[in-house]
């Protein structure tokens, strides 16, 4: 797990270094792509009970994958993503404090979800520290645009969390 | 237990008027009618006691001309006031075929609808209007004053538009209701009244005057009776 | 006596008096209808919001004036114990006595101050009306409506004897001591008959039919009737979930009938020989020579057991543990539900002719494929035997315990360490119960109790039953609401120390689903030298093997079976918590739902061959 | 004065065999007797306690045991005191005695249980049909008679058929539950 | 009826005939009738003919729950209804075993003497209607209306109550209620000199009704005579003192009597009554305040309400005699047997003849009012 760890690290200084708004998309694009084989090779690992929560994690990252694609190869990329920013997600911190497992050979869902939280917390803070980094135009409007989607995947899968930990006899 | 048939009988064949005048005459008779109706006072059950506040002075009726009037040969309206018994049905029976036409009959109270608090009892008859024809109900147990003064005034005003003529279908399907009748008392019932004959008399014989059921009553027919009195 | 003067002929001039009444007002009303009186019983009103298609007014009717008509527009929610029926008056039976009025379990219905209606012989059918709350001819408002003292349903529960704190708070002894012969019928009494009950529960048991016979004081027969949908009774007599209770129509305005309780009293007053008779009544007297074999002997398994061996099956459970029951022995505490009640249970099952094999863990003293080979057919029915963990910071710590775990071990007598304190994390049943099974430990063995309940959900969206807040606040317990644990604290010489809680701002947003805001500035610490996780529960389905498991369709985690519990595979049928979740009544509906469809299956083959 | 008045009846009483005089209430006394004793009884209280007043004489219908309950009600205006005398006789054939020459107002209960229980009081002045004169059923109180079935037999129901109720069967819902099928 | 179908009857050669007095006729006292003999006016023989009203109470009430029941029974007499549904309560209290609250008493007790009050007009009206005095009549409905406005009032019906539920009433008494009552009392009070001018002391009544349809003291007793007709014989006996049911023995009152036994005493027993009502009601309105609690005992649910095994018998003082239910129950959800014992029984068969016989044509109708005979009781 620590390589990709610091993959996020390592990322955001080479996301920093982007001026490009295209230039960014096609790395968050990256790290989409990147997500998605995560998930799919580990969908084998996991017995089968679980392998749909690992199928619909991959499939999300794959929804991610293809939105930013379109919208690096979007002509008029500037218009769209400053449309596209005008309600901000919130952040309200609950998988702060689910700490990452190891996630094994075979890994349960609780923390296949565990991690995935993670996952998206990384990201959402990234890119807003991305945002805050950055002079306001358009630039940081597509910071702000990728955080606040981290951030609706985030709160998506803090619902299936609960969902599925506390479900059966509370 | 007989059938009911709709109501609306094949209207029977009416000899031609010539007179270009005959239906103004008919309006106001029609009028005339409406505005002296004498009701016939015979209490067949419970609602009878909100009768006499209705006729006297706090609601009365005397308003809309009505009146009650102790022999139904010269009475307008049979108030039937609740549910009937089987005894007090034939007497109604009797009363009604006595009235002369035009001749309107109320059912006041459930009773009269359908059975009402005596739906299960084996002495009241349930359905007034399988055994004669009704113009009019009043709802309520019992109806208070005020809704048997409303009944009225829409019987007043039904008879002034000539719509308050049920009366004749006592006539046009009297097969029918005799029929009912004798489901209820039997198979010796006759009245004294000869509603046949009356039919033929007012141009009101309709296809279905004549059936099985009077098939029936003329086979049986006696003279009547004097009435006997066990001492 | 009197000062009537009747012998005085009077004067000639009498009738001159009648002139001073010319002076007078006079009598008459106006022709225009008066106003009736401010409680009227005149047509009727009734409120759709309101009316829940119980048809108790049709039951009182005295006049069989109403008949119940199905609105199509309205929607049925037998949960919630609504159904689309709503009364239809007859003006030609009513009597205007307004009994429907006043025995209203919804107090829906009431008769308003307006009382004229008439019709011509063609328009009769005016007398027929379906009343809502516009009224007939709309003129007038209320008249006859209930009142609270004229009422004649009778809204307060008898009480059911209990042991008070002092006498409960250091022992398992069973806390509710059950309802007299008296107190039975009296409550029993108050039912309607309406069959909310009946509509709402899983297994769909004749509760009607059962309350009237104990009404009848005929507890026989309201076994009879019993076991004709539950063969749990002593368990369903105590810790049911009771959505009978939920829907009950006397529960509307005020508390609903203890439906669970009289449940329970007629398994106290049959004597537990006479209850195996009367379940074996209907008992196949012939053996089909099929056999069948049930993984887990809880309340589904053995449920299926009990219907299958009434149809002449040969049944074998296999069970984990030392003793049957499953969950309700292992997981509910003895003063719920004491095991000697639940042994009357699966006494009565056994003595149909059903085996259970104890302590024969599927997986390694036999294996699945060794039962596929020699039953005809089988039934998993597992339950969720594990509990869930937060898997916040430090809960890998060895005195950070699963409730239900602990719970087994308390039900086992196991012994260990009691903690002089203690911290729950959750706000469910479960935490409840271990809290207070922890408590009574406490209580026993130190004197002082010294737990800390914290659930997630504030005190309005509790997951436990009132009572059993009630009962755990008044054993000592603390219970704490909307506090999410953060982190387990421990010292450096690795002791446990307690949790560290956040202010819950919120759980669910405006789709109801969880997503929970914290206030991290509201931080506090549970002391605690253990801490106990009662979130949730899953199922064990590692017993399958991996081959199974692969061959197996699942569903989101779970089992994935058609809508009579069977599995993709045709030998292979599924039931009860594992399938469903956690619920004793659901997991018994479940069991009749599998059982007759294993029977239809067997009887189908017989028919090939 | 309860207690004397128990006194005073079993005194009263003592000559009838097999009376059993209960005190019921304040006011209230029930006598048991044999039905051969009862017209003794009845002189007794009327004569020698002034019981004068017949309130009533009320028949029950016990079908399972084949008997009829004859209750007579009788008031004392001096100790203002209710004895109500009871004996059963055999529903078949179901004649027993009047009591008219003790107690006028006899005439009319005993003409009023013929004609509902069909029960004969040998004696009585009149056992002519008073109310049910134009019934031909058998006597309608008795337990046997089901009244409600043949009201079902002899009448049908009004079949209402309003707009609304159309509207609603047309849409899928309509009558659910009739009020004779919850009867039970 | 067509002229060719009349029938000749055969008359009796001698000039007595036979006459069919009812039931649609408007000197009787609701659907009801007698058979008269005649030999000119006199007549020489009588029988009365019931049943025009039977509706088989007794047999309904076996078939319908106890609670059922309350609906029922105000129409067994239909002008005075109350004391039905309080004989029926009272029966079912004693065999349930029921303690009714106080306040419901006082109520109770109320509404009886009100109802009498309504019913005792309401005969005034038509027994001067029969000796030809329709004012009376047009008086006493409406005036009786007045409280049948209190009865709307405190009922939720005019003439059907349906207030009395075994165990109490269904309803408390509606804010400024008794201000009303005593308001209404107020107005008959003062009518009371307008009505014994008219009536009363009108020498049209008093000649006609003295020494009509006299009973002696012993024949009354014979024949089962109660309430006010055997009280105008002079007897001083009322089941609401003799045989006290709800507050009667906390009550002051008198008992009205007079001697004659003539259709006059009876009739003037009755307008004596109304004072001593009035002020049985002035009583009930004192106190009733000072009385709280609740209105009712619980009850079981109506719908699951076995009353307990066993037989009673409740007595009460309507406006037209005794009343008494005898009520026997097997433990069930409904009445195994329900006895209605009707003063009209008596009066309106046995006392009747026996009274109408020997007397005159005219004096029928006046002798069955001044019995205030009620065919509804009779009939059941």
């Amino acid at each position: 797990m620590t390589e990709h760890h610091e993959g996020h690290q390592s990322g955001y200084q080479r996301l920093q270094a982007q001026k490009s708004l295209k230039e960014i998309l096609e790395i968050a694009t990256e790290f989409e792509r990147i997500a998605h084989d995560f998930y799919t090779a580990l969908v084998p690992k996991v017995s089968k009970q679980i392998r749909y929560l690992v199928e619909e994690l991959a499939a999300e990252e794959q929804e991610h994958f293809d939105l930013f694609q379109k919208l690096a190869n979007n002509p008029d990329l500037e218009k769209q993503v400053g449309t596209l920013i005008d309600t901000p997600a919130n952040d309200h911190g609950f998988s702060d404090c689910i700490h990452l497992p190891d996630l094994g050979d075979h890994p349960d869902d609780q923390a296949v979800l565990q991690y995935a939280l993670y996952r998206e917390h990384a990201a959402m803070e990234q890119y807003s520290a991305l945002a805050d980094s950055t002079e306001p135009g358009p630039v940081q409007e597509l910071f702000r645009y990728l955080a606040q989607e981290e951030t609706k995947h985030k709160n998506e899968l803090e619902k299936a969390y609960y969902e599925t930990v506390h479900r059966g006899g509370v | 237990m007989i059938k009911d048939i709709p109501i609306i009988a094949e209207q029977a064949q009416q000899p031609r008027r010539t007179n270009p005048l005959a239906h103004v005459f008919d309006e106001l008779m029609n009028f005339a009618r409406s505005r002296s109706l004498f009701m016939l006072h015979y209490c067949t059950g419970c609602g009878a006691i909100e009768l006499p506040p209705a006729m006297t002075s706090r609601f009365d009726m005397e308003r809309l001309g009505i009146q009650p009037m102790v022999t139904p040969r010269q009475a307008d309206i049979l108030l039937v006031t609740g549910y009937v018994s089987i005894k007090t049905l034939k007497r109604i029976i009797l009363t009604y075929e006595q009235m002369g036409s035009p001749k309107h009959v109320i059912g006041i109270c459930s009773c009269t609808v359908n059975g009402g608090m005596y739906w299960q009892s084996y002495a009241t008859a349930k359905k007034l209007d399988e055994y004669l024809p009704v113009d009019l109900y009043i709802a309520g147990c019992m109806p208070r004053p005020e809704a048997v003064i409303s009944g009225l005034q829409k019987l007043i005003d039904n008879i002034k538009h000539g719509k308050s003529d049920n009366w004749k279908d006592y006539y046009q399907r009297y097969d029918h209701y005799l029929g009912n009748q004798q489901h209820l008392f039997g198979n010796n019932w006759q009245t004294p009244t000869d509603v046949i004959g009356e039919a033929r008399e007012y141009g009101l014989f309709g296809p279905q005057t004549l059936g099985q059921h009077t098939e029936l009553l003329e086979s049986v027919q006696k003279p009547l009776q004097p009435l006997e009195m066990k001492l | 006596m009197t000062d009537i003067d009747y012998k005085a002929k009077g004067s000639i001039l009498n009738p001159l008096k009648n002139l001073q009444f010319l002076g007078r007002r006079p009598v008459t009303q106006p022709l225009e209808p008066r106003p009736a009186s401010a409680n009227y019983r005149g047509f009727h009103l009734n409120d759709w919001e309101k009316c829940i298609g119980c048809s108790t007014c049709q039951k009182v009717c005295d006049n069989a004036a109403i008949t119940m008509v199905r609105i199509p527009d309205i929607k049925e929610d037998p949960v919630n114990g609504i159904r689309n029926l709503r009364p239809a008056i007859d003006y030609g039976r009513c009597c205007w006595c307004g009994l429907c009025v006043d025995i209203c379990p919804t107090g829906s219905l009431s008769l308003s101050r307006e009382y004229v209606h008439t019709c011509t012989q063609d328009e009769i059918d005016s007398y027929f009306v379906l009343p809502d709350s516009s009224g007939m001819h709309g003129t007038y408002g209320h008249g006859w409506r209930k009142t609270a003292d004229a009422d004649l349903v009778d809204l307060s529960r008898h009480p059911m004897a209990h042991l008070e704190p002092p006498q409960r708070s250091d022992n398992f002894d069973e806390i509710m001591l059950g309802f007299t012969r008296q107190e039975a019928i009296l409550e029993a009494s108050r039912c309607v008959q309406c069959g909310m009950c009946h509509d709402a529960c899983p297994t769909h048991m004749d509760a009607p039919e059962y309350i009237r016979a104990i009404w009848q004081d005929d507890p026989e027969e309201a076994v009879r009737q019993i076991y004709r949908t539950n063969p749990f009774p002593e368990v369903c007599g105590r810790v049911c979930t009771h959505r009978c209770e939920t829907a009950c129509s006397i529960g509307r305005r005020g508390e609903p009938v203890a439906i669970r309780w009289l449940k329970r009293y007629a398994m106290d007053a049959v004597a537990p020989e006479r209850v195996k008779e009367i379940a074996a009544e209907s008992k196949s007297d012939y053996m089909t020579g099929k056999r069948i074999a049930i993984i887990g002997a809880g309340p589904a398994g053995l449920t299926a057991a009990f219907d299958l061996i009434k149809q002449g099956h040969q049944v074998d459970v296999y069970e984990g543990l030392s003793e049957a029951g499953g969950m309700t022995r292992w997981g509910i505490p003895e003063y719920r539900l004491p095991a000697a009640a639940l042994a009357r249970d699966v006494d009565v099952i056994t003595s149909l002719g059903v085996r259970i094999h104890y302590n024969r863990w599927i997986g390694r003293d036999i294996d699945m494929a060794t039962l596929q080979l020699e039953y005809d057919a089988v039934l998993l029915a597992i339950g969720l035997g594990l509990g869930r963990s937060t898997r916040i910071p430090g809960s890998d710590h060895p005195q950070v315990r699963k409730a239900v775990e602990l719970l087994r071990e308390i039900s086992q007598g196991s012994v260990f360490a009691v903690p002089r304190s203690a911290v729950v994390i959750g706000g469910g049943n479960v935490a409840m119960d271990i809290a207070r099974s922890l408590a009574r430990l406490q209580k026993r063995e130190y004197g002082t109790v010294r737990i800390t309940a914290c659930a997630l959900e504030d005190r309005a969206h509790f997951l436990a039953d009132e009572i059993e807040i009630i009962e755990a606040i008044e054993e000592g317990i603390e219970v704490l609401d909307a506090r999410g644990p953060q982190r387990c604290e421990q010292h450096a010489d690795g002791r446990l120390l307690g949790l560290k809680t956040w202010k819950v701002d919120s759980i669910f947003d405006e789709q109801q689903r969880f997503a929970p805001r914290y206030d991290n500035s509201d931080e506090r610490f549970h002391e605690g030298e253990m801490i106990i996780e009662a979130i949730g529960q899953m199922s064990d389905v590692s017993v399958l093997g991996p081959e199974l498991t692969e061959l197996l369709e699942w569903n989101r985690g779970r089992l994935k079976v058609d809508a009579a519990g069977r599995t993709n595979l045709p030998w292979l049928w599924a039931a009860g918590d594992c399938v469903n979740g956690p619920d004793v009544v659901h997991a018994v509906a479940d069991g009749h739902r599998v059982a007759a469809s294993i029977d239809a299956y067997l009887n189908i083959r017989e028919d090939v061959a | 004065m309860s207690q004397e008045l128990t006194r005073m009846l079993d005194t009263l009483t003592k000559d009838i065999a097999g009376a059993k005089v209960t005190l019921k209430r304040a006011r209230r006394m029930r006598i048991d007797v044999d039905a051969d004793a009862l017209p003794a009884l009845l002189e007794l209280l009327q004569g020698r306690g002034s019981y004068v007043h017949l309130s009533a004489i009320s028949c029950v219908d016990w079908i399972d045991d084949n008997q009829f309950e004859l209750v007579y009600h009788v008031w004392s205006y001096e100790s203002n005191s209710l004895v109500s005398a009871h004996t059963r006789i055999p529903r078949d054939p179901g004649v027993y005695l009047s009591i008219y020459d003790l107690y006028k107002p006899a005439a009319f209960f005993e003409r009023d249980i013929h004609e509902m229980f069909g029960l004969y009081f040998e004696g009585s002045p009149s056992m002519e049909k008073f109310i049910l004169t134009e019934w031909e059923g058998p006597p309608p109180m008795r337990k046997d008679f089901d009244a409600e079935a043949w009201v079902r037999d002899t009448f049908t129901e009004r079949d209402y058929n309003p707009e609304w109720l159309k509207e609603l069967t047309d849409a899928g819902g309509g009558i659910a539950i009739r009020p004779q099928d919850i009867r039970k | 009826m067509r002229p060719e179908n009349y029938q000749a009857i055969n008359h009796p050669p001698s000039h007595e005939y036979e006459l069919n007095f009812g039931p649609n006729h408007p000197g009787i006292e609701g659907n009801y009738a007698l058979k008269v003999k005649l030999q000119g006016d006199q007549v020489v023989e009588a029988h009365a003919d019931g049943g025009y009203l039977h509706r088989g109470f007794e047999k309904l009430m076996e078939g319908r729950l106890w609670i059922q029941n309350i609906a029922l029974v105000p129409r067994i007499c239909v002008p005075d209804p109350v004391p039905m549904e309080m004989a029926y309560s009272l029966a079912v209290e004693e065999l349930g075993g029921l303690e009714v609250p106080i306040r419901a008493q006082w109520i109770r007790v109320m509404q009886l003497e009100l109802s009498r009050i309504a019913a005792h007009l309401f005969t005034f009206g038509g027994h001067a209607a029969t000796t030809g005095m329709y004012t009376t009549m047009y008086w006493g409905v409406a005036d009786r209306d007045l409280f049948l406005d209190l009865f709307e009032e405190l009922t939720g019906g005019r003439v059907y109550h349906i207030y009395n539920i075994p165990g109490g009433v269904r309803r408390d008494i509606p804010d400024g209620y008794l201000d009303r009552v005593t308001s209404t009392l107020d107005y008959l009070e003062s009518r009371l000199p307008d009505y014994d001018n008219l009536f009363f002391t009108n020498q049209v009544f008093v000649k006609r009704a003295t020494g009509t349809g006299t009973m002696t003291q012993q024949q009354a007793l014979e024949w089962g005579v109660t309430g006010p007709n055997l009280r105008a014989t002079g007897l001083k006996l009322d089941v609401r003192r003799d045989d006290p049911y709800l507050v009667y023995d906390e009550i002051d009152f008198d008992i009205a009597t007079e001697e004659a036994g003539d259709a006059w005493a009876r009739t003037l027993v009755r307008r004596k009554e109304l004072q001593q009502s009035i002020r049985i009601v002035r009583q009930v309105i004192e106190r009733l305040p000072s009385i709280g609690g609740p209105i009712r005992c619980p009850i079981p649910n109506p719908l699951a309400w076995n009353v307990p095994a066993g037989e009673a018998y409740a007595r009460i003082d309507s406006s037209k005699g005794e009343v008494a239910y005898y009520v026997v129950s097997t433990g069930g959800d409904k009445p195994y047997r329900v006895h209605v014992r009707g003063p009209s029984s008596m009066h309106a068969v046995q006392v009747l003849e026996n009274l109408v016989t020997g007397g005159r044509l005219e004096d029928v109708a006046q002798i069955m009012f001044s019995l205030d005979a009620c065919p509804p009781e009779v009939d059941r």
